[in-house]
């Protein structure tokens, strides 16, 4: 079964109740390529800080990726309007940037 | 007991303010709390503020006649927090304001004021599709 | 000393005042509406470049007093600006001049389509030219939050005024998060205060200098630094505040919308560039923005991709576009720098091209879901042509700004080492181009379905002439972009 | 000593209102719980030495922001039901 297959029963079966356009599914599998291709490009950013911390970083999102395959729609589901997780994502960046910039000081 | 000292002890304070309030803005549901909650995190950064212009054993920045102004210099607070402080209140107070007036709307639209029932909203497509 | 500076945000201040005045008084509404509208962008043009110390409290080094002690003249007292000082430089020109032409645009507009001038809209609308032009020019850090919390109350208030659904709902969630983002912001302008014991830009990036290579100092410097960056990402709507961005620009009416996504470019820019005279010289300052930016772009074009409605589609593009600004300071350099600004102006234009273009569709049919849309091109093809040369534009189309500046940005990637950056920049674009074309389609060229009912019949003029103008001003920029870059480039070497 | 022990207290009071004012769910309780926290805070402002700012915290506060509160729960409903 190709990755296209693969991703329209995904979709299907998320969404089957409502109707599905073509539109929809090739947004889904644009964003899908634009994620995975340009994070995985970003990492290769790493290269200036240390080459080995890129070999990991990089084993590391592809482990992740392959593991939660239909990315796009699982971020999608994440950027919701609710006011619960928009709350939740700016106090975990701002926890994240402190202690990184903080303690992870250069 | 270093840890005794009036600067110190305001410091901590502010903290724990900033703590609870974002404590506030992530686990409480009630959206009147919730503001209220938000309306801690800008009172502790006001004391911490107001707290970094103290000099222990100063006097107050007003210049009393009589005074010598190198001692005043020397052992006067620092005025320049104090003068922006005033501001902040001002804007905190204004924008608990709005905060209030818009969740009275929303209780009269939605019955309720729970923030998990009425700022929910599924995005276009998770409705829809 | 230079009166005309705070001129610059006064009279939008005044003129907003007036407006709620005259309240019901349609006619002198626009009347004085369109004035001062028109008045704004000829008034930065003249205005010289300069600084303006209010009250005229200058630093004493400029105030040549004979027979100072020494003891005086070597503290750094003797520079310190003891007032608010508002610096007048060629960045600050070409972007409220921008500024001023988007809004005229948008007040122009709204006022030639609707029957009713309605005045606490104008009013908000001038409080937000004033408070964001006083981000741009203020050299005071304090001075510069007091903006950013006027024009957050602002930005909440113009959707309020709108009238798309669940407003009110946007309008709470944008405060409660404003309320978490502000006090940080604040928090970490009173750490700098406390190092420095000053607000103003100059003197804290002077004293930071000496500070930063300190091993006491610089963990608090470092704080500093993440806590006014937590407040920029907040102001300009990077991650993961592009959500709530993207949901108010696509809940204000058109109009609203494009000074919204104006007010959040021009913060984001204000604060970049105090961030910059303040911490560009931190090591981790190239790497944190390379990240954010890379981390917007992605999010907002893939995120862009899935949706449906079409307001919200054209709100992630314009959110993800924001980093490619930040691209160019962590890129670093003249050249970049200059580059990532001038792509910033070519979104403020191109997205507000976007969102005034495409609000005809809402105005016609009353509807922004793209689904039940299509074949509008046969409504108006002069309308349809010249908004997919906007969206051509955004996508980095020759002969085009957006391709002049994107560029810029390759090329500078490209020389600075940075090959993976390049790449992604295509990347990006070529998104940002499928997506365009995607909503195009579907609003445009898809057979028109049966049940598409109209509530107006036709386009008012003045918005096709706003389209229109926009559309020469993105093709003056691309075959002209020396126009902007020149006086950017020459205020960034001030800088650096 | 003694400004010690009264600073002490007042930092008590602001912080155990401020927590009691988030857990309690008569909202009538939170507008007061949050007034004490605010003139906490006035109090704390008098002792650091900033007394024209003690007076306007006070006033805002302990004052005004309790107001807006109890006029916002008047308008509403009074119990948190969540």
């Amino acid at each position: 079964m190709s990755f296209y297959d693969y991703f329209l029963n995904y979709f299907k079966n998320r969404f089957s109740k409502n109707q599905i356009t073509n539109e929809n599914v090739s947004g889904a599998i644009l964003a899908e390529l634009v994620i995975i291709s340009s994070t995985l490009i970003a990492a290769l950013l790493l290269r200036h800080i240390s080459i080995v911390l890129t070999a990991v970083v990089i084993l590391i999102l592809l482990v992740l990726i392959l593991s939660n395959l239909p990315i796009s729609i699982k971020f999608f589901q994440e950027q919701d309007d609710s006011i619960e997780k928009m709350t939740f994502y700016a106090i975990l960046c701002l926890g994240i940037i402190v202690s990184l910039v903080y303690w992870g000081g250069l | 007991m270093i840890l005794l000292d009036t600067q110190l002890l305001t410091l901590f304070t502010a903290g724990a303010l900033i703590v609870i309030g974002i404590f506030a803005a992530i686990y409480i549901d009630n959206i009147i709390k919730k503001i209220v909650g938000l309306s801690f995190i800008e009172e502790g950064v006001n004391l911490f503020i107001i707290s970094l212009g103290y000099k222990s054993g100063g006097v107050i920045p007003i210049l009393l006649p009589g005074m010598n102004i190198k001692w005043f210099a020397n052992n006067s607070a620092y005025p320049l927090p104090q003068a922006l402080v005033l501001t902040s209140i001002v804007i905190g107070a204004s924008t608990l304001a709005v905060m209030l007036a818009l969740s009275m709307v929303l209780y009269k639209k939605h019955g309720s004021l729970s923030a998990s029932k009425i700022l929910n909203h599924e995005s276009d497509m998770g409705d829809e599709l | 000393m230079n009166i005309s500076i705070p001129l610059i945000v006064i009279i939008p201040l005044i003129a907003a005042l007036f407006l709620n005045l005259f309240a019901g008084k349609n006619k002198i509404i626009k009347v004085l509406a369109f004035i001062v509208g028109l008045g704004l962008p000829i008034l930065t043009l003249t205005t010289s470049y300069g600084l303006h110390y209010f009250g005229g409290h200058q630093p004493l080094a400029l105030s040549n007093i004979a027979n100072l002690s020494t003891y005086i003249t070597n503290s750094s007292l003797y520079n310190l600006h003891p007032a608010i000082t508002y610096a007048y430089t060629p960045i600050a020109k070409v972007f409220i001049f921008a500024l001023g032409i988007v809004v005229f645009l948008s007040i122009f507009s709204y006022l030639n389509s609707e029957n009713k001038a309605s005045g606490p809209f104008l009013f908000m609308v001038f409080m937000a030219t004033a408070s964001v032009s006083a981000l741009l020019l203020s050299d005071d850090l304090f001075n510069m939050y007091v903006f950013f919390e006027i024009a957050a109350l602002i930005q909440t208030g113009i959707i309020i005024a709108s009238s798309a659904k669940d407003n009110y709902e946007t309008a709470l969630k944008y405060m409660i998060l404003s309320s978490i983002g502000g006090p940080i912001l604040l928090l970490g302008i009173t750490i700098l205060l406390a190092i420095c014991g000053s607000v103003n830009i100059t003197d804290i990036s002077l004293a930071i200098s000496n500070l930063v290579h300190t091993p006491e100092a610089s963990g608090v410097v470092l704080f500093a630094f993440s806590l006014i960056f937590f407040g920029w990402l907040y102001a300009s709507g990077l991650p993961p505040f592009n959500v709530i961005k993207s949901l108010v620009y696509s809940k204000a009416e058109p109009y609203g919308s494009s000074v919204l996504q104006a007010m959040s470019l021009i913060s984001l820019i204000a604060f970049i560039i105090a961030m910059f005279r303040i911490f560009g010289t931190l090591d981790i300052f190239k790497g944190v923005m390379i990240f954010i930016s890379i981390a917007s772009m992605i999010l907002g074009v893939s995120m862009a991709a899935m949706q449906t409605d079409f307001r919200r589609m054209i709100a992630y593009l314009s959110v993800g576009e924001l980093g490619f600004v930040g691209l160019g300071f962590g890129i670093g350099g003249n050249f970049a720098i200059t580059a990532g600004l001038f792509q910033g102006l070519n979104e403020m234009i191109v997205t507000t091209l976007l969102f005034i273009g495409l609000g005809t569709v809402v105005y016609l049919t009353n509807t922004s879901d793209t689904r039940k849309l299509g074949g509008l091109i046969g409504k108006n093809t002069f309308m349809a042509i010249m908004i997919l040369l906007g969206g051509l534009a955004m996508a980095g189309v020759p002969p085009f700004n957006g391709f002049r500046s994107k560029l810029m940005i390759v090329e500078a990637a490209l020389n600075t080492g940075f090959p993976e950056i390049a790449v992604i920049i295509i990347l990006i674009s070529i998104a940002t181009f499928f997506v365009f074309v995607k909503a195009f389609h579907s609003i445009f060229l898809k057979p028109q379905p049966r049940d598409l009912t109209f509530i107006r019949d036709s386009i008012p003029k003045s918005i096709l002439f706003t389209v229109l103008v926009l559309l020469i001003i993105c093709l003056i920029l691309g075959l002209y972009p020396e126009l902007v870059t020149n006086p950017i480039s020459q205020s960034i070497g001030g800088l650096l | 000593m003694y400004e010690l022990i009264i600073l002490i207290i007042i930092i008590i009071v602001t912080l155990l209102s401020a927590i009691l004012a988030l857990v309690r769910t008569d909202l009538l309780e939170v507008a007061i719980l949050s007034g004490i926290t605010g003139l906490g805070i006035a109090l704390l402002f008098q002792l650091l030495l900033a007394p024209d700012v003690a007076l306007t915290q006070a006033i805002v506060g302990a004052g005004i922001i309790p107001v807006f509160l109890a006029l916002a729960i008047k308008k509403t409903t009074r119990v948190d039901d969540g």
